[in-house]
């Protein structure tokens, strides 16, 4: 163990930089890659920038399990003057998350890029994709509401061109995009009013001192932070597709660049998932009086209904991608489900789904996506009998559809479990048995591909599936390998979820050992 | 300063805010897209008006040269690419549940809003927290007069410079998705003569001497606003939109294959790069000497702790560096949307300006 | 092997295993070996046995404790008769060089023995079923289509009441604590069932039909076989369990006369004779009602029961081993395909002479001794009406097995048949089993006596045989009766009004479940094959329409998917701002 | 061995079984001893573990905890130790006759088809040692997929349809229904007046049941009804459609599923649950008893009539089959000792009944390409001992001592009175009418056909049945005789779980 410590933890020279490190090796990569000489060698920056982001991630977690929380002051003005970069253990999941999916992405993304962008924007699509995850790690490292918003606008505009490039140079891509953008652009604008009122009701924008000023002063009564609360609930909602915000997701999941997809879908929502945890949980208090209605009544029958409409609707897509596309809408339910319990077993039960579908979403994508690569393939027709000629591809899908199922021993069956016990702890009854009808559900829509892989027969004239390269199948089946190995040891998200709850709730969980 | 009721602000802030709401519904309401592009800096003008009426100069200020000035340049291009008119949309009267739900969220917004403290009220929130300590600490800790460059560019220097990728990150998106520009350039002879032709074409004549006075002000200006932005309204951001005014005046009057030689797209698309390179570049050199990250104390070197007299040269540098970048960054971007734009269009006929 | 060791051995067990090994053994002789010596060496273990009333080869079962083998007074009499008439069968078989038939008569007659010999109702239950489907290929065998089908309906009734013996077993389980037959009372929880049980097997009205239905459809050898087991068997159960029940009183009573009718004016002699079974057995069954055994003759009434079932297997057996040589010889048992046998068949006509001499009671003859102690105790008791009955269907069974077997198979008009003799092994089959009848008839030979002492209440049957049986006015009384009823065939003959031997089949109480059970079926298989359709159709457009909602409403065409656009999203921004506003504000308030 | 290493051997054992298969995949006759060491070997484990388990010593396995209250865990006991001996020692028997059937009737892809038995037997092993619901779950699960190519072994459209419909509807009940009331078991044995608490809640197997006193009769049976239709593999109606459905496969699957592994499986989980989940107590208690039972006697009764109708044979035997699980449903649900008991029992006496039936279904089909009942006039006497075994194991089926049958049938009847359910034995003897009604002609049309019969049809091979495939059936006939006077060793090994009767 000591010697994976020493080999994961960075030199302290990095270390001490880390925070800023992870958002501006990407960022100051990103705008080199602009003039790297080719597609291929734009790559390997990316990789290596992802390398060099999840080193950095992990080396912060290791740091943070440590010593609690790491403050990073930008300019060296110390907070509320200067913009603060604070992890703590909620933050660090997200890192983690964010990075080594990163990093899982960025490899998949060679052949997938080589096939769907034209030649002389590859480059730029790297440096593209680079800020975006620039933008999604600041988002997740800031302790600042208002950095955030910059890092929210730095991702959301990489992530809109990056959609508009569209798979294949698919032209509905680019109207997805627009969708995306009016959409994401009213989602940051709602943000930042909200941040506004509360800057406004506390005077100041770093988000530790806007709880502690409101807690001081129980501002929890003025409508200003009610106000601030609602438009940031709703800005943030609408970037993690909360229903029925998620109108936008679909279309861009379904017509983006195979690699787009898979690196937003393990990445984007879950950044604004985690933003909205910590605002919710952070940077308001669960103990303000508005705060429990607003769960009770707005966000848990929201989570719950995308649980179920969209489980509905991804069962009846045909395109493979909007199936996944509305499972994660649907799955974003659960996160928020478990947010709307309010309490820390119901975080821990967020944090870790969220890690755990990202794993899951990330190897479906990537399977289908690998499917793609030598064949316009997207509806599940088009599957039929693929299983055959591309086994190792299709039985990645296969163990990712397992855990989005959530069948016992995979880790999107431990997530739903905790998620389970954590709405059952609320008393919620009717919880459980939306979260029994959407698994029920996902069991027909995941079934449906892989029945179509695996058991249907190929089609005459249907085009030709072949075995993803390896690139693509390193990633695939390390997220896929790791849904299995969450889900027997689930110890390592669960803790660092379990630690997170404990560092933004303060309260002393002992759900499980692995926490330490 | 007390709490003054000013019957000269309050009507000109009615006058404005009534102007605006005007505005408003034109725009809502008229289907000529030109219009509306015009509409919208209208719109942009009198905002910054009002955020003048309001002391915030330097809002006003980059409102007048972003809202009003370049986005409405870049608009006219964007709209060259499409029609000129929109379809008709149906009344807002029909549509009467979207205004239900608009009226009901918006009186709930009001109600909400009864709770904030009055605008300019000493003891909000707002004056008494950060705002106060910027105003206190400033003229010591950074030494720029501007309070407002003090906290943009050294306070939250990292928000600007995450403005920063947000401008460069918008280049690449036009590039990606509009093209580089060099399409049109390298591919068109045809321009080159109708280039040659429009030399020759009296009825621009005075536009071409006017500009070419103007051109080279424009640009000083440019400077002027950068270097000068820490003792007076202004800064990287205003000042790049400005220079980038000046080619794009350049490129409407001598055609766009003049201004392309003159300023070739591929400086255009390094200089972004280059411009978020020199922001970040300078903050990683305070990591270097041993600071955090743009933590311009150390940009010489770990500070000595001794008086800086009037003058704290180790941030005026950094700010002055940071502004640099960001006034490329800017600069280069704009230009390289509009050289997009442009490219894509084939001719930019007299009758469509 | 030790002697304890063959004390402990049912030796219904010896015959089973002799039953399945003449399965294997090729050779004829050999087998014949098996098939005669399997009954004979159970016979003689039987002897060897020496204390009744003691519980031999006893096993724990799941629980349950088994015996296995426990003889008393009365059992030992019938377990004798199933012996004695196993090797008789045995000999009657020995021509057929059929080891399916011959296995499957041991077994079914070693299970008969085990069943009688057994101690608890768990072990009955076994060999039970078991005289079931092994008796059941006696019939098959026939290889004719009716007699697969009144096979299969056979082998259905009879599992039938190994079931019911065995639910019936449950509850007797749990009433008693343990399986150890006694005699219960109806009145018992569940008890009923066991007595149906016994009922079937013992073909009382209404429960009967099997028995006309499959015998007569047996092979020749079969049918000799089956008469004497399955019938007797229940009639032993029922003198086990139900000693004294009154009800049985008018079953049997009812079971002697209404077989009469049909017995009468039926063609198959060998159906006839299957009729005549039930009403001997209504006998049997009305004296073990009777058989009150707190009072003498109760024990006279049980001792009849015995007496008749030992008389009846043989007699019984004798004329369908009789019916069984003439079918052998001329391929048909109709009454109205035969006639004027005697000429070329002297001996059996002979040797059915006697059995229909024994079954209609003529002194002398074995019927005799065996009803009269049931008819003393009838009258005795005050059962009158009960008493008429019985009379009635001496006279009956007299019209019928004693007259009519014997005149229309080998005397009436001639047929012009002229077969050979029966084989010899059937004739010393046959004239054994006369032997017998007419041994244990006459007395002075000490036959009777020596039934007497076998009985259950010995020292009862020898004051009755020592003071009433050989009494004038009793054997006066027989005989009026039984020449009345000569007269009786005679001037129904002459004048013409005695059913003539038509061929054809007649109706019987089977009608009332077969006919209605068929239709049942028959139209539960009707309402089968439309509901399933229409069951399937309602479930489809059911789920058709469940199918088209879902699919308005979230298909990629539907409702949810419409309008997937920024205007659309935005009002719902706007309205789940508004949401959590009021909401917030609400909570507030 | 430790009890820990036997259970780790019952898992790997079918594994390597597997691998082996696939290792010699170019030698059939190593491939096919590899089956048949690897299944005798397995059987060696079960018999050890089993005489362990009637020593009173209980192997245990704990594999991985992943969370609190979900471990991956084994635990053997009576139950599971004869189903473990039941499946583990009829593999034997299946692989010999497996070896005969496929290569006389030329079968395709038997590498993959002895490999998926491999991993069947592995998931049934697995079944039957679980120590709590989710490791049985999983089992389940892989039971489930594991047998899908077996069952759409043919590859044409019929059997992939029919594949289709079983997996479908195996994984649609199991998933649907078994793992809600599954993961409702944890939560209500987790439920405390205080809330939930995951330090409480449980879905172990213990013996007396987990639910007593936490769960009311409406939750307990709401519960029981979801495990009652969630476990689809007992095909209780009207989840019964897979079984018939499945008969597209080969005979030596069919005989695998219906005797041997899945359906059993399917059962045996029915049968735990009821005596380790829910207790007889707490079962007898709650008016979800009645419900399951009564729709397992109208299963019982109507799919024996559907049998009746078919003229398919196996189809006729798929009919029967379902009839008879509902013996084991019916009798777990009795709640009393002697009906769990009797369900016990049935699932090793049909087990060796049905799984004579149906190898000797394949031994005529092998012989002479014969489906159809009405085909098979006067065949006995070209095929005697198929056919009598086939009477024989047809007894056993009706419950016609001196055949294991009886037993259990005596068993739930006597449950069925100690239950107060009269209705229950009222349908066993129905049923055993029934019984005789679509069974018995099978064999006797064949072995003794009526006069006037159409003359036989020749065989489809020259020398008939291969002798691979005639000794099986005959030595599981004789099992069904054999069981009827070895039942004391089962009831003795099994009595510890039901206690004894009051």
């Amino acid at each position: 163990m000591t010697m994976l410590a020493d080999l994961v933890i960075a030199p302290t020279v990095l270390a001490m930089h880390a925070p800023v490190l992870l958002v501006i090796a990407p960022l100051l990569v990103g705008a080199a890659t602009v003039l790297a000489p080719s597609g291929r060698f734009a790559w390997y920056m990316a990789v290596a920038t992802s390398a060099f982001c999840l080193w950095m991630g992990i080396s912060l977690a290791m740091e943070v399990s440590q010593n609690g929380v790491v403050s990073y002051h930008m300019g060296g003005w110390a907070p509320p003057r200067g913009i603060e970069f604070r992890i703590d253990a909620l933050n660090s999941l997200a890192v983690v998350i964010i990075s080594f999916m990163g990093l899982m992405s960025a490899i998949y993304a060679q052949p997938a890029v080589e096939r769907e962008i034209r030649i002389e924007k590859r480059p730029m699509f790297y440096t593209a994709y680079q800020t975006c995850l620039a933008g999604l790690l600041g988002i997740v490292l800031t302790g600042d509401a208002f950095n955030l918003f910059v890092f929210l606008e730095i991702s959301s505009i990489a992530t809109y061109v990056l959609v508009a490039l569209g798979a294949g140079r698919d032209r509905r891509a680019l109207t997805a995009s627009f969708n995306y953008l009016i959409l994401g652009t009213i989602g940051a604008t709602f943000f930042v009013i909200g941040v506004g009122f509360l800057y406004a009701a506390t005077g100041t924008l770093n988000m530790a001192d806007m709880a502690r000023i409101m807690e001081a002063d129980s501002l929890h009564h003025s409508r200003v932070v009610q106000a601030g609360f609602g438009f940031i609930v709703v800005g943030l909602g609408l970037k993690a597709a909360m229903f029925p915000l998620h109108q936008w997701l679909p279309p861009a999941y379904a017509h983006a660049p195979s690699f787009v997809t898979v690196f937003l879908s393990s990445t984007a929502t879950k950044a604004a998932f985690y933003a909205l945890a910590r605002f919710m949980f952070s940077v308001f208090d669960p103990t303000f009086s508005f705060l429990e209605p607003v769960f009770l009544y707005v966000l848990a029958p929201l989570a719950a209904i995308a649980m179920l409409a969209c489980s509905f609707q991804a069962v009846f897509q045909t395109d493979v991608r909007r199936i996944l596309a509305y499972s994660s809408v649907a799955q974003v339910g659960y996160m928020l489900l478990g947010l709307a319990t309010g309490t820390a077993a119901g975080l821990t039960a967020g944090m870790f789904h969220m890690a755990n579908h990202a794993l899951m979403k990330g190897a479906l994508f990537m399977a289908v996506g690998a499917a793609a690569l030598n064949a316009s393939v997207w509806k599940v027709s088009h599957f039929n009998g693929a299983a055959a000629r591309a086994p190792l591809t299709f039985t990645g899908l296969a163990v990712a559809g397992f855990s989005l199922m959530g069948v016992p021993l995979t880790a999107g069956f431990l997530s739903k479990w905790k998620l389970l016990e954590a709405t059952l702890a609320e008393g919620w009854w009717w919880a459980a048995v939306v979260i029994g009808i959407s698994s029920f559900l996902a069991l027909f829509y995941v079934g449906r591909i892989m029945q179509a892989a695996f058991f249907a027969k190929a089609e005459e004239g249907a085009p030709e599936i072949k075995e993803a390269p390896f690139v693509v199948l390193l990633p695939l089946w390390l997220l896929a390998g790791l849904n299995i190995v969450f889900g027997l040891n689930p110890s390592l998200p669960l803790g660092m979820a379990e630690a997170g709850a404990r560092a933004v709730l303060g309260v002393d969980l002992n759900i499980s050992g692995g926490a330490q | 300063m007390e709490e003054q009721f000013v019957p000269s602000v309050l009507i000109a802030n009615i006058a404005l805010m009534s102007m605006l709401g005007v505005i408003t519904i034109a725009i809502i309401r008229m289907t000529s897209l030109f219009g509306i592009v015009m509409l919208s800096g209208v719109y942009s003008l009198v905002s910054a008006a009002w955020f003048q009426a309001m002391d915030a100069v330097d809002v006003s200020f980059t409102e007048a040269a972003v809202g009003a000035g370049i986005s409405t340049a870049l608009y006219l291009g964007a709209m060259l690419l499409t029609v000129r008119k929109a379809k008709p949309t149906k009344g807002i009267l029909k549509r009467w549940a979207p205004l239900l739900v608009v009226i009901g969220t918006g009186s709930a917004l009001l109600y909400a809003s009864v709770d904030l403290p009055a605008f300019g009220s000493l003891d909000s929130p707002v004056n008494t927290g950060v705002g106060m300590q910027y105003m206190e600490v400033s003229p010591k800790e950074v030494g720029t007069p501007n309070v407002v460059t003090a906290v943009l560019a050294s306070y939250r220097g990292f928000d600007t410079f995450g403005e920063t990728v947000v401008v460069f990150i918008a280049g690449v998106a036009v590039i990606l998705l509009i093209g580089f520009g060099e399409r049109a350039l390298a591919a068109s002879n045809w321009r080159g003569r109708e280039d040659d032709d429009a030399q020759g074409d009296d009825s621009h004549l005075i536009l071409r001497v006017v500009s070419k006075l103007l051109i080279p002000l424009i640009v000083l200006y440019a400077f002027y606003v950068h270097f000068h932005g820490e003792y007076s309204p202004g800064g990287g951001f205003q000042a790049g939109v400005i220079f980038a005014v000046a080619i794009m005046l350049y490129s409407l009057i001598f055609g766009l294959k003049a201004a392309m030689t003159a300023f070739p797209p591929v400086w255009a698309r390094v200089g972004a790069a280059m411009g978020v390179a020199i922001y970040g570049l300078v903050g990683v050199i305070c990591m270097l000497n041993g600071g955090r990250f743009l933590d311009y104390d150390y940009i010489f070197g770990p500070p000595s702790g001794e008086a800086h007299g009037h003058h704290n040269w180790p941030q005026i540098t950094g700010i002055i560096g940071v502004e640099v970048g960001v006034v490329v960054a800017v600069a280069c971007v704009m230009i390289t949307a509009f050289y997009a734009f442009a490219g894509r269009t084939p001719e930019i006929r007299d009758e469509d300006w | 092997m030790s002697m304890e060791l063959l004390q402990e051995l049912n030796p219904g067990f010896v015959m089973i295993l002799a039953g399945f090994l003449s399965f294997l053994i090729r050779p004829a002789i050999l087998r014949a070996f098996v098939t005669i010596g399997g009954p004979l060496l159970a016979l003689i273990l039987l002897r060897l046995y020496s204390d009744f009333s003691v519980d031999h080869g006893v096993i724990s079962l799941m629980g349950i404790e088994m015996v296995t083998y426990r003889v008393d007074s009365l059992s030992f009499i019938f377990v004798l008769a199933f012996g004695i008439a196993a090797v008789l069968n045995s000999i009657y078989s020995l021509h057929i060089d059929d080891p399916l038939q011959e296995g499957c008569g041991l077994i079914y007659a070693g299970a008969a023995v085990a069943a009688a010999a057994a101690g608890d109702l768990l072990t009955i239950f076994i060999f039970w079923e078991l005289t079931a489907i092994s008796s059941v290929f006696l019939i098959w065998r026939s290889g004719t289509k009716a007699a697969y089908k009144a096979g299969m309906r056979y082998l259905a009734i009879q599992i039938l009441s190994g079931v019911l013996l065995l639910f019936g077993a449950t509850f007797y389980l749990q009433n008693h604590g343990d399986l150890h037959v006694r005699a219960i009372s109806l009145q018992e929880n569940g008890a009923w069932l066991i007595f149906i049980a016994l009922g079937i097997k013992a073909a009382f009205p209404f429960l009967h039909n099997w028995l006309q239905d499959s015998y007569p459809k047996a092979t020749p050898t079969g049918a000799v076989v089956l008469s004497a087991f399955t019938t007797k068997l229940a009639v032993y159960a029922f003198a086990r369990l139900f000693p004294g029940e009154d009800i049985l009183i008018y079953i049997g009573a009812a079971m002697t006369i209404f077989p009469v009718f049909f017995a009468v004016i039926e063609n198959d002699l060998r159906k006839v004779l299957a009729y005549s079974l039930n009403n001997q057995v209504g006998f049997m069954i009305c004296a073990i009602g009777m058989a009150d055994l707190s009072t003498e003759y109760g024990r006279y009434a049980l001792n009849g029961a015995a007496a008749h079932a030992f008389a009846h297997i043989m007699y019984k057996g004798l004329l369908f081993m009789t019916m069984g040589a003439v079918l052998y010889r001329t391929g048909t048992a109709k009454a109205s395909e035969l006639g004027g046998l005697y000429r070329t068949m002297p001996l059996t006509a002979l040797f059915c002479l006697i059995g229909g001499a024994s079954i209609s009671a003529f002194p002398l003859f074995s019927g005799f001794i065996a009803k009269s102690m049931t008819m003393s105790a009838a009258a005795h008791e005050g059962y009158i009406i009960v008493w008429c009955m019985l009379l009635f269907a001496s006279a009956g069974v007299l019209e019928h097995s004693g007259i009519k077997i014997p005149y229309f198979a080998f005397f009436s008009h001639d047929s012009g048949k002229r077969p050979k003799e029966a084989p010899f092994n059937m004739l010393l089959a046959m004239g054994c089993a006369a032997f017998i009848c007419v041994a244990v008839g006459v007395p002075g030979l000490g036959g009777t006596r020596w039934l007497y002492s076998l009985l259950p209440y010995a020292e009862s049957a020898q004051e009755y045989l020592d003071h009433s049986l050989w009494t004038t006015d009793h054997v006066i009384t027989q005989l009026q009766l039984l020449v009345l009823a000569i007269f009786a065939f005679i001037l129904l003959k002459r004048i013409g009004l005695y059913p003539p031997e038509k061929p054809g089949t007649i109706l019987d109480v089977d009608w009332i479940y077969r006919k209605p059970g068929f239709g049942i079926a028959s139209w539960a298989n009707n309402v089968w094959a439309r509901m399933g359709p229409a069951l399937g159709e309602g479930m489809s457009s059911l789920f058709g329409v469940f199918q088209r909602r879902l699919t308005f409403a979230f298909s990629p065409e539907g409702q949810m998917s419409r309008g997937a656009l920024a205007g659309v999203s935005a009002i719902w921004t706007a309205i789940i701002l508004g949401l959590v506003l009021i909401v917030s504000i609400l909570s507030a308030i | 061995m430790s009890g820990e290493q036997l259970i780790i051997a019952a898992l790997i054992v079918p594994l390597f079984c597997t691998a082996g298969v696939w290792a010699f995949r170019g030698a059939p006759d190593v491939r096919e001893t590899v089956t048949v060491i690897s299944a005798i070997t397995l059987f060696v484990v079960a018999i050890s573990m089993a005489l362990r388990v009637s020593g009173g010593d209980a192997p245990e396995w704990e594999a991985i905890r992943a969370a609190e209250g979900f471990a991956f865990a084994f635990k053997l006991e009576p139950l599971g130790a004869m189903f473990a001996c039941i499946a583990s020692g009829l593999w034997i028997l299946n692989s010999i006759y497996s070896i005969g059937y496929m290569r006389g009737s030329k079968e395709k892809n038997q590498t993959r088809f002895y490999m998926c038995f491999g991993v069947a037997l592995f998931a049934a092993m697995g079944v039957a040692m679980s120590a709590n619901l989710f490791t049985l779950f999983v089992f389940y699960e892989v039971l489930t997929f594991s047998t899908y190519p077996l069952v759409a072994h043919k590859g044409d459209e019929n059997a992939r349809r029919g594949a289709r419909i079983y997996l479908t509807t195996l994984v649609g009940t199991s998933v649907g229904l078994l793992l809600v009331a599954i993961v409702g078991t944890y939560v209500v044995t987790g439920m405390t007046p205080d809330g939930f608490d995951a330090a409480q809640a449980t879905t172990e197997f213990t013996l007396g049941g987990v639910l007593e006193g936490k769960a009311s009769p409406l939750v307990g049976s709401v519960l029981l009804l979801l495990f009652a239709f969630g476990i689809g593999k007992a095909a209780l109606m009207p989840f019964h459609f897979w079984l018939p459905n499945a008969m597209v496969a080969p005979t030596p699957v069919s005989a695998l599923l219906h005797a041997v592994a899945v359906v059993k499986a399917g059962v045996f989980t029915v049968l735990k649950v009821a005596s380790y989940i829910f207790g007889q107590d707490y079962l007898a208690s709650i008016p979800g008893q009645d419900i399951v039972l009564v729709v397992g006697c109208f299963t019982i009764i109507v799919s024996s009539l559907i049998a009746l109708t078919k003229d398919n044979l196996k189809a006729r035997l798929a009919y029967s089959t379902i009839s008879q699980l509902s013996y084991v449903t019916v009798g777990a649900m009795l709640a009393t000792s002697a009906g769990m008991m009797g369900g016990a029992l049935q699932i090793a006496m049909h087990a060796m009944g049905k799984i004579t039936l149906f190898m000797c279904a394949g031994a005529i089909y092998v012989a002479t390409g014969m489906t159809n009942i009405s085909q098979m006039r006067g065949l006995g006497k070209r095929m005697p001992i198929v056919f009598g075994c086939f009477f024989l194991a047809t007894l056993s089926i009706i419950g016609v001592p001196p055949l294991g049958g009886s037993w259990a049938k005596y068993q739930l009847m006597l449950g069925a009175l100690d239950a107060d359910k009269a209705y229950v034995a009222w349908t066993l003897i129905i049923s055993s009418i029934l019984n005789v009604a679509y069974l018995i002609p099978i064999s006797i049309l064949a072995l003794m056909p009526p006069a006037g019969s159409a003359p036989v049809a020749s065989f489809k091979t020259p020398n008939g049945t291969p002798s691979l495939a005639v000794l099986p059936p005959l030595i599981t006939a004789i099992g069904c005789i054999v069981l009827f006077f070895g039942v004391n060793v089962l009831y003795d090994f099994l009595s510890p779980v039901f206690g004894g009767r009051p």
